[in-house]
């Protein structure tokens, strides 16, 4: 294991993942000669070259459409949104052609793409730019959606996210990209299952259910709340869908006390989702109603003071916390 | 067919036929509610897709919107597997999960059957992508409707195909209509091909009324493209002699228009052609509209008595591997 | 009050705020010469000229930012999707120009728009055709989202909705369009306001919730119920946002036993939010888990059979019932 | 400005410096933090925004992209409130709820702002549809940049305005870059303009470093659209001194490239024009750009000093009429 960063993680899966496979391309907005919009495809241009890291005009319908067709051949494309909000004007690709092809084909026509890139507020870029979509994505059926927290996950999961067989969206924490932590080394072959989630703290008063940029944030906060005498168990989902129902029952049944803490808009959020199977599923473990701390419902405003009253963080998750503990 | 090779025209005035028939049948089965949804039919613009067909390789891709049948027959798609689709048949040429708007036959290279309006414009640019990435000399014929053309998709599909410089012969069938609304009400442009030069493109029109015509301005465009990969566009003028769809009346243009137009009929003019040049006696045609006829009999009994796709299958055709999620 | 049907009183609607308003314009394909692809913009072409009944080419990103534009200085313009499964390709519209306007610019441009059209699965239509897109809209701030069931909640609806002053969609229920059902006579302004739901039957063993295509199915499967002595309370959400919780929990308390039944893709359904909520702000009054009933969570197949199977239908909401109700 | 009035040049080269001095200035403000979230600069552009300013009406409406400071102070929209935008303050032209990408000033028509690639595009399209419907004479002036029109929303926006005839002046400001994608690898075609005659809208190339020559080609166009209103396309060759945004050390582009263009510098340009004859001396340009530095000197003191939107508004901004969902 060495330390590395989130961004290195994702680039260590994408060259492995090239050449593993020569039907494995990556394309996208300014992925190849500037290195990635976030540097994240740094050195793959000089090292695959340009027939299969490609640069395209802003077009995402366009390229995203592209990658569905090439992939209805046996091509493995790997296609990066320069950010998930940006994935709206190529949204009906995404979902309409994307997930549609197997079924309407009668199970002829499989696509095996991978759309990955950053997802989720980043810091004070406004309203048209701070969506979440993992909630848009998880929606709809034939989509598979994973959302690491980690660099470890962030390489593992982006790996078996190309070697899917199956449209996979790897929805990635621009605000991680830097962030570091251990990994496997490059000859140790990674791969984290999609569908599983992981307790990144174990603890035996509430379960704290999260994923991607929340992940540290409540593990912050479990640290605090540990000074406090909760000792609060953290649920990393890593994938929207498949979603781990069994991890996050066994820790239910353990904690009995839910707290749910997500990045994108409330209304029909992943939280949501989480929260009808939890109460349908075992809704005799529960000791009190399950609470989610989400963005608030309103547009992402620029002014940081109010960007960070709208992001989930840590003064509400403690509240949250608190109030299903009746602490 | 082998490079250099051309189709045998008999065969290919049979095919129309087959289509022909197919359609006019489906059309009776919709009426007699044995299919569902939303049902186009093709009746009257065959010489566009026969004559596509008839120029390139069994190999080459093709790829097209939710007008489709004919397509599919014009592939190899069997009629039983076609009609059985329709009824959505277990049989069909998308297991009965596709229905008339999307046909599917991997083993024939057809790639669909799209019915969001240019949403497979994309798609048939990736196709082409995948051959250029292989190094392949296949090429993709991508067809679409004169009311796709004012979609985004589109717009970006062409730009990509011309900036990456990829095998694909962009087939406008320019129909004249799309639904009830004309070209001239829907486009900003004299005439369709135009659009192709806002992309470099070279393009052309063709008389989609004549086998002939498409079938020789497809395979130079086609003997261009595999010497050295580039898009091309070609605006197919036809007409579709039905509604849009089985609900449609097409009161929005005169029973003159359509009579002038049948007089230009496909069929017709081929089998004119095939006679005068003493390759097709009146018997060999009836004979030969007798078999597509039969063939579509046939397809309707087949499609009948196949069985329902298997309920308990339902949640098989979601994931490729058959995950969950 | 007069019986007229779903999709006359859609036109009616249609044609009073025309009338009222010279800023109310109707935009879409076949509108106008065509009289609408389902026939509710039927007439209104030969009543207000083409000036206001306006035909587009197949461009639905084009003239759903039409709309918005227009309606920054003030027009007030509805737009018709002819099935809102094409509103996908417009999504980036409606989803980040539309509802972010009023927010990105500080409160100086609202946008007055309608965007109406059928929703949700017709009839054998495919995968591709039969999005209901109600969970999506929902999601994002700044959307307003309704979801007629009769004739008269359509026409009360769609009237309200035209004189909003943010953006609202009008999802219709095709199915519905030629239903029937009694609605005030056209001299009598009928306006229903969004955010308020309706009791259509009354019941004290079950609350069950539903909008738009369920609601005749919930009352056609509560009438039988009664025959086993089940007394279901069938509450029509009639907005999805805003949401009427007053009038879920009322029904609530009274009953104690949920089934929420809906047309769309049941992962972060508009029943997982409404489930949440019940669960957190009425939790000691919940005396069974809540169950969904909606599609099955596969793109829809077009076979008949296998489409009645993926539909939330009379079976699976009988079912769902009884297990609330330990039946 | 009254129809047929001309904008004073002297005044305009003066707009010319606020914008420069203030861009100069947010660029220290966002490298001391004071800035937030993304932040293009037009450094090196300000030609294009003021010809086009200088030959409209006040009561014209223009939109743009998200490199849109210059839009808003060439408009009218105060230093201060531009800055306060930067900041985020309460006194922004958005209140300090859009940010750099998203500045909007009702009272001078200018319609923002837009961060979306080419989303803005049909919205400036709505904008004149809006002139037209209510029998008006305005025009809209729809800026973006050349990675623009290769997006879906581009392409049907210009296909509307030309079948609506609608009054609107697309004014693509090529800059040479879409980041760091020069035009040659983003587009099919030699020259962007070309794409126009795609949608029979007339298109011509303009000199976007020479303020004369934009304000005078855009006047004519202008008046053409006021008599019968129309579309059309101008397309301004120009150039960024600066990075795509802060965080872009423009690599992919040669200081000789620049320098070439720096040469070119439009205020420089306007400021010897005007010298030469005689209607500008040293002294008074030295005195217009130092009123310039102490206005955007003001206005970072201004910024600083407002007050944060109130936090107990935060749900205010989300429906017209504070309706909470
Ligand atoms: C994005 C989208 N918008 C609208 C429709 C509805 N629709 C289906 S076919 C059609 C007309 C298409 O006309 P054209 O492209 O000319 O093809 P044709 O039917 O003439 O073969 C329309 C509007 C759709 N399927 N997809
Ligand atoms: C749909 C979309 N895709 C990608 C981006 C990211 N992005 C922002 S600006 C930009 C380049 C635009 O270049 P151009 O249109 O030439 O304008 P310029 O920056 O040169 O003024 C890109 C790719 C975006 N904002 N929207
Ligand atoms: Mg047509
Ligand atoms: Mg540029």
């Amino acid at each position: 294991m060495r330390e590395i960063t989130y961004r290195q993680a994702l680039n260590e899966a994408l060259a492995e993942e090239l050449e593993r496979d020569p039907n494995v391309f990556l394309m996208g907005e300014e992925v190849a000669e500037y290195q990635g919009a976030y540097k994240v495809s740094s050195g793959l241009l000089q090292r695959f070259g340009p027939k299969r890291i490609i640069d395209t005009p802003i077009s995402e319908n366009g390229f995203a459409g592209l990658g569905i067709g090439a992939a209805m051949v046996g091509l493995r494309p790997i296609i990066e949104f320069m950010t998930f909000s940006f994935s709206l004007v190529a949204f009906d690709q995404v979902v309409n052609n994307a997930p549609n092809m197997f079924t309407m084909s009668g199970g002829q026509f499989n696509i095996p793409i991978t759309f990955r890139g950053p997802n989720g507020p980043a810091h004070q870029l406004g309203a048209t730019h701070s969506h979440a979509m993992e909630n848009f994505y998880a929606s709809v059926p034939g989509l598979k959606v994973c959302t690491p927290a980690t660099p470890r996950d962030a390489k593992g999961l982006l790996k078996t996210a190309v070697r899917d067989n199956n449209p996979v969206l790897v929805l990635e924490a621009e605000l991680l990209y830097s962030s570091k932590g251990m990994v496997e080394p490059p000859d140790e072959e990674l791969l984290i299952p999609l569908g599983k989630a992981e307790v990144k703290r174990e603890g035996s008063d509430v379960s704290v259910i999260c994923y991607a940029q929340t992940v540290p944030l409540a593990l912050k906060v479990a640290e605090q709340l540990e000074e406090e005498d909760i000792s609060a168990e953290i649920v990393d989902l890593r994938s929207i869908k498949p979603l781990d129902e069994k991890a996050i029952y066994d820790s239910v049944a353990k904690t009995h006390r839910v707290v749910i803490v997500e990045q994108d808009h409330p209304f029909c959020g992943v939280g949501a989702e989480v929260c009808y199977r939890i109460q349908k599923n075992i809704f005799d473990e529960l000791d009190a109603p399950i609470i989610r701390v989400s963005q608030e419902d309103v547009p992402m405003p620029y002014n940081e003071c109010l960007e960070h009253a709208v992001l989930p963080n840590a003064e509400k998750l403690t509240a949250a916390v608190k109030q299903v503990c009746y602490a | 067919m082998q490079p250099g090779e051309q189709r045998d025209e008999v065969e290919m005035l049979s095919l129309m036929l087959l289509i022909r028939r197919f359609e006019e049948r489906a059309s009776q089965q919709y009426q007699a509610q044995k299919i569902g949804g939303f049902c186009h039919l093709y009746i009257g613009q065959e010489a566009v897709v026969t004559g596509a067909v008839a120029a390139v390789r069994d190999d080459d891709y093709i790829i097209t919107a939710y007008r489709d049948h004919a397509h599919a027959l014009a592939r190899g798609t069997s009629a039983n597997a076609c009609m059985a689709e329709l009824f959505g048949k277990a049989t069909g040429c998308s297991r009965g999960l596709g229905g008339s708007m999307h046909f599917f036959d991997k083993h024939h290279h057809m790639y669909g059957g799209h019915a969001i309006v240019a949403a497979h414009v994309p798609l048939g640019v990736g196709l082409a992508f995948a051959i250029k990435y292989r190094g392949e000399d296949r090429v993709t014929l991508c067809f679409f409707g004169d009311g796709a053309i004012n979609q985004g998709a589109f717009h970006e599909a062409l730009n990509l195909a011309a900036l990456y410089k990829l095998p694909i012969v962009f087939i406008c069938e320019n129909n004249l209509f799309a639904m009830g609304t004309s070209v001239k009400r829907s486009t900003s442009l004299k005439q369709i091909v135009d659009r192709a030069e806002g992309y470099d493109i070279p393009g052309e029109i063709v008389d989609g009324m004549n086998f002939r015509e498409v079938r020789d301005k497809i395979s130079e465009v086609v003997d261009s493209i595999r010497k050295e990969p580039h898009p091309a566009f070609l605006e197919a003028r036809t007409y579709r002699y039905r509604g849009h769809s089985m609900s449609d009346p097409a009161s929005y243009r005169t029973k003159d228009e359509l009579e002038k137009y049948r007089l230009d009929d496909p069929i017709t003019r081929l089998r004119a052609q095939l006679t005068r040049e003493g390759k097709l006696t009146n018997e060999q045609f009836d004979q030969l509209d007798k078999r597509a006829k039969e063939t579509v009999m046939a397809a309707v009994k087949f499609a009948e008595e196949s069985p329902d796709p298997p309920l308990e299958k339902l949640y098989d055709y979601t994931y490729a591997d058959g995950a969950k999620a």
